[in-house]
Formats: C-alpha cells, structure tokens, sequence
C-alpha cells in the first residue's frame, strides 16, 4: 500500500496531535482544571492514526477510557474535546461525560467508554446496523487487552463472526491491565489466537509502527466493507503514563522505569519520523512548523475551554430521556 | 359509576399532620375549629396544645393527672376563673406560675387590641377562612330569592310577657321570642319540606329531620348551632337546648355536630334598629330566615288608629330548589302561626 | 484510641481475618500490587502472598462466580469490585447466583462470601464510575446488605460480613476512605441489624447512611444552636434493617428525613419511608422527608456534579423545610 | 515565561501531599518531565515530574510540608529569566490558592466527633472582669459547653472577695465573739480581754487567700481560660488584654462586662488612703483609731460603724439622707437606728458634709445639718458614701455602648444596646450586691447561650452586717402600700422566740408583707440575730410562689430562730402562737 507524501504528513501529524493533546492534559489536569479521570494515550499513538486513516467519516468506532487518540483520529475536534474535558458546556457532552466517555456520533464516534471491554458487543451491534442497512460502513472497535478477558470480549466475537458482520477489533495490547501484566492475567502471548476460536482472521503486529497499523487495519476494514466478515488485530504498544494520571511514578508499583524507557525509545513518533525524514517526506523545519502548528491549535482548544460556561445547575435534568 | 363530586361531602377536609390526628382522637377534641402552624394551616400536634391551652377543649376532655401549679396560681386561677388545667406552665418543669396565669386571662385582651387597627394587615382566623369560603360558595352556587312579609308580634310578645315568669320557674330558663320563632318555622317546615332539603350534585335531598340552626355572633364570627327535631321538641327543650348552645358557642365549645346538623337556618338581628336585611344562605341548606327589629306601626283598626308591633321577616331560598310560589306559601302560613300564637302554641 | 482511616480499617479487619482464618482469600482487579484502586489492600499482596491475594483478569462475572463456587465449597473469599458500577457486570452471578443459591437448594449449600463495593460521586468520574444504587442489593433477597460509616464501623462489621453464613454486599464509600476515627487495634464485631445512634436528639429523626452519616452530624451542631436537636439513627446494615430502632426513634421525634446518597427513586430512602408510614404513620408530626440523588445519571461537570452529590446543604435544607412543622 | 509547579492532583481521593525530598535545587537546570520532587499521600508517594525546562528558580514549599493538592510549590523560569516580583515574598504557610480550581473543595467529614467545634471566633465568651459576677458567669458558662475567656486586671474575686463582703465578715465574726466575752461577766477576766488586731487581719487574709484558692480550682476544673491583665475592648468581638506592656488580642462571640465598682469619693472629702479611708485600707488598719467618723449611713457605713464601735472606737455616722439604710422598711430602720445608738454609734442624718480636712493627727470634718454647721474630728474618716461604676478605659464609648449616668445600660436579659455585649454587677447599678452580680452573671450566660431568662429584683435579698443584721426581701410596707396591694402584716419579735432569748440575742422581729387576694408574699424583713441564714425560707416561699398561709404551715424544729419565720407568717393569719393579741 503506498501512500503519498501527504497522506504520510497527515499520519504524522495525527500522532503528533494526540502526543501534544495528551501532555497537555497531564499538565493541566496535574494543576486541577481537569476534574476527574483521565487515562493517557502517549506511546499508543501510532495505532489510533494507523487504522483511522483507513476509515470514512461514516464509519464507525467504539472507544475505550483511553480514548482521546481514537477520537482525535477519527476527526474530532479539539475544542471540543478541550471543552469536554474541563467539564464545559460546549464539550461534546455537554460537561456530563468527561474524558471516559467523549462521544460525537455524527462523526462516527459511538463513545468511548468507562466499562472494560463494554463498547465491544456495541460496536457488533453498529455493525450488524450497516448490514441490515445494507451501506458498507465499517465499524471499528477498539479495547484493551485487559477487556479481552471480558466475556463481552466472547460474546461479541462470536456474535460477529457468525453473522460475518463488517466490524474490525481492533486490540491495543499495551501489556497491561491497570496493574496486572499480561502474563498474570492471560495464559496467551498472542491474543490473535482467539481469532482461531471464532473462525476469523487474526494477526498480531507492532503497534508502534504507524505504517504496519495502517498497511493490516486497511486490509481488514477492506475485507469488512468487503461483506468478508470480521477480523482480530492485536496492536502490541505500550502506554509511557500510568494507568490514569495519579498512578504513583507512572506505574512503577508493578513494572520498572527500565521497561518504560525501553518502550520510551520506541517511541512511535520519533520512528515514523526518522523515517520521513530519511525519505526526505519532512525537514527538520517542516517537523519543526507541524509541531508549532499543532501546540497553537491546542493552545486555542484550551483557550476555547477556558473561555467556555460551566452548564447551567438546571442542566442536570436535560438529556435523562429523549425529549 | 358516581362522580367524585357526586359523593356526600360531609365535612370540610382538616389537614393535619398525622400525630395531630392521633392525638386529637385520643383526647376527642374536634379538628375543625383548630388553627394550624404549619405549612399551608396544616395542623401540627402543637397547634391541638395551643388550642387547648387558648379555647378549652371540647367538654370531658381535659387532660387527667397532677397540676403542677404554683400555689399562688392555683389561687389565682380560681379567683380569674381561668380553668389551670388549661394554663401552659413556664416554671421549673413545666410548673405553672401565677404569670402564667396572668399571661393565660390576658390572651383575649390581646385578641380584641389586635382587631381594629387600622392600616393594619389581620391575617384570616381559621374560623374566617371558613366562613369566607362557605359565603362565597353559597352566593355564587345557590341563585338566591328573596321574600318579605310584616309580622303583627302583639300577640305573640303577649304570650311571651304572660307564660315568662312561670316559664322560668319550671324550665329554668328564660323564654326568648327567638324560642317561639324557631318552634313555629319548625312546625311550618313540616307543611313545606323543600324547605328542609338540600342540594347535592344533582339530587336534591330533602332531609329527614328538621334541625334549626340559630344564627349566633361571636367575636370571631357568626356561628349557626342547631336545635334538632324543633318540630318534635317542645318550647322549654327549645329554650334550654337555645339558651346552653349560645353560651357555649361563645365559649367556643360548640361540638361539630351541633353545628353540622342544621337545615333551616334562623338569623335574627332584632336586638339592634335594623328593620329588614337579606340573608345568604347556610349551605347546604336551602332556606334562611331573617328577622329585623320589632317596630310600633301605626295601623287602622276599626276605625282606629291603633299601634302594632310589627316585624319584618326576610326568607332566601335557594331558587334551583324552591319555587316563588312555594316561599311565599311558606312565608304566608309561617306569618299566620306566629300572629296567632295562642293556636299554634296552644299545646306545648 | 489511635486513629485509623476508613481504608485502614478494612484492610486491618481483612489482615485480621487472612490471619485467623486460612479459608480467607482476596480477589479483585488491582488489589495486589496496586492495593486496590482506593488502597484497600494495601501492603496485603507482601504479607499473604499472590496464593491468597489475587489480581484477577477483567472478568467480574468470572471471578465473582468463582467465589460463589469456593464459598460454597468451604472457602471464605472476599472480592472487590472496583466501583459499584461494575458489579453490572457480574449481576447474574451475584442476583441468581449468590443469592439464590441456599435458599432454591432447600437450605443446603451456602454461599458464605463477601463482595466488597463502593459507592459516590464528588470526584469527577462521571456516569459509570460514581453511582450508588447499592438499593439495588437491599431489593434481593438473600443477601445482606452493609452500609459502615465510620472506620470504627468499618473494621467491627467487615469482621462480622466475614464471619457471616450469607453472601454479603459491603458497601464503601469513595469519599470516606481517607476520613479518620478510632479504630481498636484487637478484633471485634459488630452485629448485622443493628442500627447505631450517631447522635441523640429530640425534635428530628434523620436516618442517613453510609456517607450522609457524616453530613448529616455536620449540620446538627449549627441546628441545636436554634434548640432543633437532631437525631442521627444509622442502620448500619440495610438488610437486615434494624426497623425497632427506626421505628422507635421516629415515635419520640415525630419528624423523619432520610438520607441516601443514592437516586431517592425505589432508593433505600423508600424503603425506610414506607416502613415508617406503615408502621408509625400516625406518629408523624411531618411528612417524611428525603435527601438524595436527583433522578439522573452523575453528570462530569464539576458544578453540576455539586448539584448531584446530596450533602450538608441539601441536608440543611431538608432540615429547614422541615422545621415548618416544628 | 515563569511555570508554577504544583503538587498535581494525584488521583481522585487525594487531598494533601507531604513534600518528601527535593531531588533538584534552587537555581538547578531541569527537564520537563523530569522528576523533580517526592510528594506523599496517605495513599502514596510518588515523584512529581517538571512540567517544564527551565531553572528551578525558587522553592516554595521546603521538605516535610504537608500542603494541599495544587499549592504551588516551586517555580521554573527560562534560563536568564528573573523571579517575577510576585513570587519574591511568597511563603509556604501563605502560599496563595492554586489557579482557581472549579474542584468542588475538599472536604472532610470528621464522623465519630460531633462535638468538634468549627468556630470563626476564639472564644464563645469573654468575661471582663472576674468578681463575682464575672466568675460565677464564667462557670455557669463553662458548665453550658462555652469556651470561655475570663480577664481580670487585678484580683480573682474582685471587690466582695477581697476587701468586701467576705473580709469584713471575717471581722465581724472575730469581734462578734469579742464582744460577747468582752460584755459579759460570765466569763473570768472577761472585760479585760482584748484584740489582737494585726492578727485579727492576718485570718482575714487567710481567709480570702483560701477562697481564692478555691475559685482558681473551680475555674480550672472548667476550663475556663483565665488571664490576667487589663481587658479593652477594640470591637464588640475583640478584646484586647494588657499586662506588663504586653498585648494580646482575643476574639469572642460575646462579651460580659464585669468590672465592677470602685468606692466613690467626695469632692470635698478627697481619699488620700491615710486618714480619709475606702473600704480597702480600712481592712488593712493596724491599729485602732479612738474616734472615726463614717461618712455615708448605707449598708456599708453602718457596718464598719459597727466593726470600729465594737472594737472600742467612738464612730460616728454622717448621712445626708434623713435616715440610714433608707431602702429598708421603716420599721427596720428605726429598729436598727436605736440599736446602733444604743450600741453607741452617734448617727448623724440630714447631715451633708461640707469640707474633711487632714490635719496632723485627725481629720476635721465639717458638716451642715439642717441648716446648722458643726465641726467633728476623728483620726480616721472612712468614706462609704456609694460606690461608683468602674468603666474607665476600657473603651465603652469606642463600640458605643449606651450608659444610663455612669452605669451601663441594660435590659431585664442583661443585654447591652450592643447585640452580644451584656453586662452584670455593680458596672450596671441595679443592686450592688455580689448575690445581685451573680445571679444577673448566670442569666446573661443563659441569654447567651440560648436560653432565655430574665432577672427578678424582687426575689433577691438584701443584707446588712450588723449586730444584729438585718435581711430583706421584695417590697417595704410602704412600698407595697404604693403600688396599692391590699395587704396585711405578719410580724413576730424575737423577743417572743425561745432560742433568741437562749442565745442573749432577743432584739428585732420578722415582718412579712403580703396581700390579701391570694396571700403572695410581698416582701420580708427581718431585723435580728442570723437574719440573713433566716431570710432564706422566705426567699423560697417566694420563689416557688408559695401563699403566706403554706409559709405558715410549715413546721420548724425547736427551739430555732427561725420559729419566728413561721410565727410572723401565722400572725399573719391572726393565729401566731407565742404572740399576745395585743402585742
């Protein structure tokens, strides 16, 4: 699959946007204007990119409590998100989803979601929608590998499978489950073997290679639009923060500074820009501009957040039903 | 299947808090009558304290048990003739002490001072609200009719003047006009039974017995107790059942069912120089009478010119009910009673 | 007394039980080298070993049924739950399951084991990691409900739900984790059906639960000042309902406000209204009043997440609303 | 630009964090991202990574302070950037609020302690002054729950404790004997005992050494807070309190002004504390004067008459009104002016003084009575013309307390016209009697503390240390008169009661008032031996509202003086036992 220069610029600056997006909440919520939890994507950028690049706007995604990359990459707007997350008015939800729960369905982006493994059997669902709609949406589901203990993990697998339904799972293996590895929590090292079980493709790759996610999600939101049924990615990356912002030295009560700078050098960004660079795609000033350019429009989405009203106290009772 | 509306209403619906309820019960006192505190005049078990402590309850119902009075409150009690059991105690424990004896007799006083100033903004007594509403409801749902008539008294204050002394001895009980007026509306009513019923949603029930209500003024408003059966009773009952309601309706210790009973009412301003007034209806009842001062008339008699003791009687009826022809009839025969009284009374 | 936070408390009350008693075994996410999200079980993985102290997959309906199936085969698991929200998860497990067990076997078969969740919003976590619909647990027959305070309340009924025969539900509350109160350092109990007089008064009864405990005591001081004395009645276990208690307190004041950080829709402040208007009714000086939840999802937003969490001032306001009858 | 570094929110339970070790220095180049600092929760301790590169220009917060989640703690500047000017002066413990953080506050609910006080202001009460209004208030507020402040410039006890009522009953006590044994020929050598009057004072002091001693314990056992110095206030909520130069300023809700009375003075008739005497010098006298002249025939001129007449001085009273002790009843007064002479007390009345003029060894003093001029002289001249409010100072004006002439103003709850300021005792004039104090001290305390109580002075007795006393209570016969009761007398004379003849003590009477609607006891008045112990049943009686004829009833003990109680009551009646009908 070869892209063109451009369409490589825009991954790269897709990662940088989430990477920048990121280090600025960690900065603001660490001085409390934002309230609540927020779970990082620093270091998994290169999946969120990779396979959204692949997706139309009328496609779909679920997402996870790590979820500002997935909506960044499906094309969500900043501002908004900004705003969300400070708890504002004009956030995507209105101030009464916060960072778990970022949804703009309009966009494709059927939320993300507080509960492990719970947008897997909605993202079945959206798929089995386009089906009996008969348009050729896809939908993508994104989880952890924590949720691929999950029985909806099972279920919707198997559900999606029978009914050969266009939906791609999408799992970002970053290792581990709030504290508990891997190892501890999975008698398997390649979740894609579960593919095996539920009679679907499935692979494994670097989830750090922004190219290799790209090249395999395109192939197998293809084959979904295809009406060839559903396929198991397992992106194998790693998140640089703790589970959420407060876990103590990012995590360090179960794993080691060691392992996380071995993942550090690993860093998706800076290998995808080595890479351009090499190719000649980017100079060292144009990074330099993408990255000035990026930090600007995240300075404006915080400016528009700030800036923005906290809801209304009678706003508590607005959306409970549909009106 | 009935409509709600279509249901008897007996009472006016009392809010109060149910520990209010209970106590009322447990100590017979009447709801209605109680003022209430709380949100909306809800009555709270307070407000049955304070109504005790302010009115006196209903008879036979004082709380039994020591008195814990100060002696010289005991005293004072007696000499005021202020019931103790009724003065709220402030003493240690809840003693009672002669200033709260003193505060207890005042409490009218205060009541009166507080009535006629002008300017000022007198929030409505229970009692008020509920004339208010039930005035404003007989005026607006009962089309009124009036009818008046001259009532020649001689004889009858005669009669009155004759029997009084011997009256008295035997019933204990001064003999009034109101007393004749009331047997003979009574004995009338039986000739006239519309004028015994009364509207209810659609059916009109005309009532089984005849109860006349007196009209009685108070300090807070009129009250109408009722002397049941008046046709059946005889005048001394008349004049003794009339003579110990009015004291007790100014004591305020009337009970619900002497007030509820009525179904004729008799409204008398004879004491004062009014000459005729109209009067609304008691509802749900469909006739008043009313009565004005008796006035010396020149008149005619054979010739010549002679005085008469004449009194003008107004009746409303309710005009869904009662024909034109039917109040006048009525009016016409109770007139004919009371100018020859020695007939009518002739066997009582 | 030395003093303990509330999650002291418990995780004191669960080394106790690991200590005296080998069928003792923890599971949960995070509860090893994490120590449980809020720290719970702190330091526990070092002291028991992972044997005893087990991280599990996110599998709730896994791991809760897999300790129905040891507590009925002669172990004693406590599980933790990380936030009440995801007991959804496991619900068949725990509502037809754990529940049911003993009672549809005819009595033979128990399902002694306790499953630990907490309750409350206040920290911006949003719809799915706030809520407290433990009225849910209360609804199911056949399992006891436990709702501590206080850390003293805490450790004594944590060492009774262990000891207990039945599944047992024991509800904690985010926001009294790190609140502190003595603790005695030896093992003790604290009977299930219970309630504790958190504070004596004469005029108002407010029953109040888990953290409205505490609210409702902050406001008491500033009411007795006015002379309205408050009563605080804390039941400490929802099922069984201590209703003498409830019943008894209602009779001297006359003036009932429930309080329940949960939606008051079919809350716990339901039940107990009913109980008081079936069984006291004509005590009543006032209507039953109730402080809890608005009927909506917990809202992210910071002011709006104020609105949602009942505390002092509603309770206050309660109080105030109240006062028109006294 | 300079960065603030904050300790970061550190999860959702988190609200304070100890900085546990600084890794970088002042003035260190850091990166972003680089840890810079340990912080420890209850939960956790965790490092705190830069949030920028920079210099680590200032560190705020130091090791081992434990701050709020979001207090700044350092700042990073760029490279050659100065410390802006607003954090120069910034220290940790006033650290300023973080950037305005939409996070609902932190709170803490503190379960399991309900009596935990959140108060704004320091104290609940502050008493100025610690007589025994002062004092007794402090307790009475102690025992309610209040914390409680008591300030007193100089002595606990004030006035009645220290040159009042006790230490001239401790003299009265010695001289009552000394008398006794000196008067009678009972007793071997009896009229050659004397007083040894150095002693004599010295058991005084013990005396009031003892109590203090007491109310220093009681006050303890309180917890009252007792400072010494001189209490002003600044502002209806805040008093300050000197004492050596030093000053220190305390908050309270409320504030009773205690302070009492000093002795007044004449203009003409100067106290130097030599010759011209108050109360408190007197108490201290070495030696005993041949001739004294009392100025002022009131409760406390006719006591010290009586202390110096009976230790063998020639006294005499000088009163301007037409009688002494003018608020007693009439009978009493003639009763006890007759006794007095008889004692040998000259009595002087209408009789103003015009000049006290020291002289080497007397005072001359010059007086008019009735239009007359006369001169008397006596080495000492003992003012007891009144007492007058002691108020100097201590800023009445300054939040605007409302006086009636010198004395504070108040009403029935003891309240000032200033809400939360009260004021009790002789500061306010009603009845300078430290009982009075007292009992108005206990009613403000109850005032303040929610209750709501007023003073009665009806009920409240009066008491005069002669020999023999006198006690009263509620109305004279005149008075009652006046107001137009309908009343009777109930009166029986010691003369008529076992016990008093037995004790050699037959003079004075009780005499009771009361009306004849319901028989409410209207006043007592008891001239005679332990009147004041007597008084006490009447004050009952009229407490709890008890008619003459319960007083009557009752049934006394035999032989005892107070027989006479119970027997003036019954002659009230007309049914006095051990009265003639003529009497």
């Amino acid at each position: 699959m070869n892209l063109s220069h451009d369409q490589k610029i825009d991954l790269y600056k897709k990662m940088v946007t989430i990477r920048l997006f990121e280090e600025k909440v960690q900065d603001l919520y660490g001085r409390g204007l934002v309230p609540g939890l927020v779970h990082l994507y620093i270091g998994e950028e290169a999946v969120a990119a990779g396979v959204c690049a692949n997706l139309r706007k009328d496609d779909y995604i679920t997402s996870t409590h790590r979820g500002h990359g997935h909506v960044i990459a499906k094309g969500a707007e900043l501002k908004y998100m900004m705003a969300e997350l400070f708890g504002k008015k004009t956030g995507y939800c209105k101030g009464k989803g916060g960072s778990m729960h970022i949804a703009d369905v309009e966009i494709g982006i059927l939320g993300a979601n507080g509960i492990a493994g719970g947008g897997i059997p909605i993202a079945v669902g959206a798929a089995l929608s386009a089906k009996k709609r008969k348009t050729d949406q896809v939908t993508v589901c994104f989880f952890g590998d924590g949720a691929s203990n999950n029985g909806t993990f099972h279920e919707g697998l198997n559900f999606a499978s029978v009914h050969r339904l266009p939906v791609v799972f999408v799992c970002e293996n970053n290792l581990y489950g709030i504290s508990v590895s891997q190892k501890q929590h999975q008698a398997i090292q390649d979740i894609s073997i579960r593919s095996v079980a539920y009679n679907m493709p499935g692979i494994t790759l670097d989830g750090n290679d922004v190219l290799a996610v790209y090249e395999a999600s395109g192939k197998a939101i293809q084959r979904a639009r295809a009406g060839e049924g559903p396929t198991l990615m397992e992106c194998k990356t790693y998140r640089w923060r703790g589970h959420h912002e407060g876990d103590p030295n990012r995590g360090r009560r179960y794993r080691t500074m060691e392992e996380v700078q071995e993942w550090v050098n690993k860093c998706p960004i800076k290998r995808f820009e080595e890479k351009l660079v090499e190719e000649k795609v980017l100079s060292k000033t144009k990074i330099k501009n993408i990255w000035e350019e990026v930090e600007k429009k995240i300075g404006e989405a915080v400016e528009f957040a700030n800036q923005s009203p906290f809801p209304d106290p009678q706003d508590i009772f607005e959306d409970v039903y549909v009106s | 299947m009935m409509k709600e509306s279509e249901f008897p209403n007996r009472t006016v619906k009392i809010r109060a808090v149910p520990a209010a309820r209970r106590r009322a019960e447990r100590e017979g006192i009447d709801l209605s009558p109680v003022e209430g505190s709380g949100p909306g005049g809800i009555i709270l078990e307070k407000d049955i304290e304070h109504f005790r402590i302010t009115q006196g309850a209903v008879e036979g119902t004082l709380v039994t048990g020591k008195i814990h009075a100060s002696s010289l409150a005991r005293k004072l009690a007696e000499k005021r003739g202020v019931p103790i059991e009724t003065v709220e105690g402030t003493g240690t424990r809840g003693r009672i002490m002669m200033g709260d004896v003193i505060k207890a007799t005042e409490k009218p006083v205060i009541l009166i001072k507080e009535k006629g100033i002008f300017g000022q903004t007198i929030p409505m007594t229970q009692m008020r609200k509920v004339i208010a509403k039930r005035m404003a409801q007989s005026a607006f749902t009962a089309p009124h009719i009036y009818f008046f008539t001259d009532v020649e008294m001689d004889e009858l204050v005669k009669l009155r003047e004759k029997i009084l002394g011997d009256f008295e001895k035997q019933f204990n009980v001064r003999l009034s006009i109101n007393d004749f007026i009331i047997k003979a509306v009574a004995l009338t009513i039986r000739e006239f039974p519309m004028l015994n019923a009364m509207v209810k949603g659609e059916e009109i029930h005309v009532m089984p017995e005849i109860n006349i209500g007196l009209a009685v003024a108070m300090e807070e408003g009129l009250i109408v107790p009722a002397i049941p059966r008046a046709d059946q009773l005889g005048l001394g009952k008349i004049a003794e059942m009339r003579a110990d309601m009015v004291g007790r309706a100014r004591l305020g210790k009337l009970k619900l069912e002497e007030i509820e009973r009525g179904t004729f009412t008799v409204s008398s301003l004879a004491q004062y120089d009014v000459i005729f007034f109209t009067a609304i209806l008691n509802p749900p009842q469909s006739g008043i009478l009313s009565i004005g001062k008796t006035c010396d008339q020149l008149a005619l008699k054979e010739g010549q010119v002679i005085t008469k003791k004449i009194a003008r009687f107004g009746l409303s009826v309710d005009h869904r009910i009662i024909d034109g022809t039917v109040a006048a009839a009525f009016l016409q025969s109770l007139k004919k009673r009371l100018e020859d009284p020695t007939f009518t009374f002739m066997h009582l | 007394m030395r003093e303990l936070t509330y999650a002291q408390a418990i995780n004191e009350a669960l080394i106790q039980n690991l200590e005296k008693d080998e069928r003792v075994f923890l599971m949960g996410e995070d509860i090893g080298k994490y120590g449980g999200i809020f720290q719970v079980t702190a330091g526990l993985l070092d002291k028991f070993g992972p044997e005893r102290i087990i991280d599990t997959p996110i599998s709730e309906s896994a791991f809760v049924g897999a300790a129905i199936g040891a507590a009925m085969t002669g172990m004693r698991p406590v599980v933790e739950i990380m936030f009440i929200d995801f007991t959804t998860c496991a619900m068949d497990m725990i509502v037809n399951q754990m529940a049911k067990i003993h009672y549809m076997f005819g009595g033979r078969g128990k399902v002694p084991m306790v499953l630990r969740i907490n309750i409350g919003a206040g920290r911006g976590a949003a719809a799915q990691h706030s809520q407290s619909f433990h009225a849910f647990f209360m609804h199911i027959p056949g399992l006891i409900v436990v709702t501590p305070s206080t850390p003293y309340d805490a450790k004594g009924l944590m060492n009774t739900a262990i000891l207990d025969e039945n599944p047992v539900i024991f509800v904690e509350h985010k926001k009294l984790y790190a609140t502190k109160g003595p603790v005695p350092e030896e093992y003790y109990t604290i009977p299930f059906g219970k309630a504790d007089i958190k504070r004596p008064g004469r005029d108002i009864t407010i029953v109040a639960t888990n953290a409205m405990v505490g609210r409702s005591l902050n406001v008491c001081e500033e009411f007795s000042k006015e002379g309205i004395e408050i009563e605080v009645v804390d039941p400490r276990t929802l099922q069984p309902l201590d209703k003498e208690s409830i019943l008894e307190s209602v009779k001297k004041t006359g003036r009932l406000i429930v309080a329940d950080e949960g939606p008051v829709t079919c809350g716990v402040s339901s039940e107990i209204s009913a109980l008081v208007a079936e069984e006291a009714i004509e005590y009543l000086q006032a209507p039953i009043l109730r402080v809890g939840s608005p009927y909506t999802p917990v809202p992210f937003s910071p002011p709006l997440e104020k609105i949602y969490i009942p505390d002092e001032e509603d309770v206050k306001e309660t109080v105030n609303k109240m006062k028109d009858y006294l | 630009m300079a960065i603030e570094v904050v300790v970061p929110m550190l999860g959702i339970t988190i609200e304070k964090g100890k900085i546990l070790k600084w890794l970088k220095s002042e003035g260190e180049f850091v990166k972003k991202g680089e840890p810079i600092f340990e912080v420890e929760t209850d939960k956790v301790v965790t490092e705190v990574e830069s949030p920028a590169t920079g210099i680590l220009k200032k560190i705020i917060v130091p090791e081992n302070i434990e701050v709020p989640v979001l207090t700044i703690v350092a700042i990073i500047t760029e490279k050659d950037e100065e410390l802006p000017e607003k954090y120069r002066s910034i220290k940790p413990e006033i650290a300023p609020p973080p950037t305005p953080s939409m996070l609902s506050q932190p709170q803490s609910h503190k379960v399991l302690a309900p009596s935990v006080r959140i108060s704004e202001e320091d104290y609940d009460i502050a008493i100025l002054g610690a007589g025994v209004g002062g004092y007794v208030a402090a307790i009475r507020a102690a025992q309610m729950g209040a914390r409680v402040l008591l300030i007193e410039k100089d002595e606990l006890g004030g006035t009645c404790l220290n040159h009042g009522c006790i230490p001239t009953k401790s003299f009265l006590s010695d001289i009552k004997i000394y008398t006794k044994i000196r008067d009678s020929d009972i007793f071997i050598n009896g009229s050659k005992v004397s007083i040894n009057l150095k002693k004599m004072v010295s058991r005084k002091n013990r005396v009031v050494e003892t109590m203090k001693r007491g109310v220093s314990m009681l006050l303890d056992s309180q917890k009252v807070t007792f400072i010494r110095g001189f209490g002003k206030f600044i502002d209806s909520r805040t008093i300050e309190v000197s004492s050596n130069g030093k000053a220190k300023i305390f908050k309270a809700k409320n504030v009773i002004i205690a302070t009492g009375s000093q002795a007044a003075s004449l203009p003409m008739a100067k106290i130097d504390g030599k010759m011209i005497l108050s109360s408190e010098e007197v108490l201290d006298l070495r030696e005993i004067p041949q001739k004294v002249i009392v100025i002022g025939g009131g409760v406390l001129g006719v006591e010290f008459a009586t202390i110096f007449n009976c230790l063998g001085a020639k006294v005499t009273i000088v009163e301007m009104l037409p009688q002494i002790i003018l608020m007693e009843d009439e009978e009493v007064i003639r009763g006890l002016k007759l006794l007095l002479e008889k004692q040998g007390i000259t009595i002087l009345t209408r009789s103003k003084v015009l000049s006290a003029s020291p002289r080497r060894k007397k005072v001359e003093v010059t007086i008019d009575q009735e239009r007359k001029k006369e001169r008397l002289s006596g080495e000492k001249v003992i003012m007891a013309v009144g007492r007058t409010p002691y108020t100097n100072g201590i800023n009445l004006e300054r939040i605007g307390i409302q006086t009636e002439g010198r004395f504070v103003k108040v009403n029935s709850k003891m309240e000032t016209n200033i809400e939360g300021v009260y004021a009790i005792g002789d500061v306010i004039g009603k009845m300078m009697l430290a009982h009075a104090a007292s009992a108005e001290g206990i009613v403000a305390v109850e005032n303040i503390m929610g209750k709501v109580r007023e003073i009665d002075y009806q009920k409240i007795p009066r008491c005069i240390y002669t020999f023999p006393e006198v006690a009263s209570v509620g109305l004279t016969e005149a008075e009652a008169k006046k107001k137009g009761y309908d009343i009777q007398i109930g009166k029986f004379p010691f003369l008529n009661n076992g016990k008093a003849l037995a004790m050699g003590e037959p003079e004075g009477f009780v005499k009771i008032i009361a009306e004849n609607e319901l028989g409410q006891i209207l006043g007592v008045h008891i001239l005679g031996e332990n009147a004041t112990d007597l008084i006490g049943e009447c004050l009952l009686a009229m407490n709890v509202e008890a008619s003459i004829e319960d007083l009557g009833e009752v049934v006394k003990g035999h032989p005892t003086l107070s027989e006479a109680v119970t027997e003036a009551a019954l002659d009230w009646q007309g049914l006095s036992i051990h009265k003639s009908k003529q009497f």
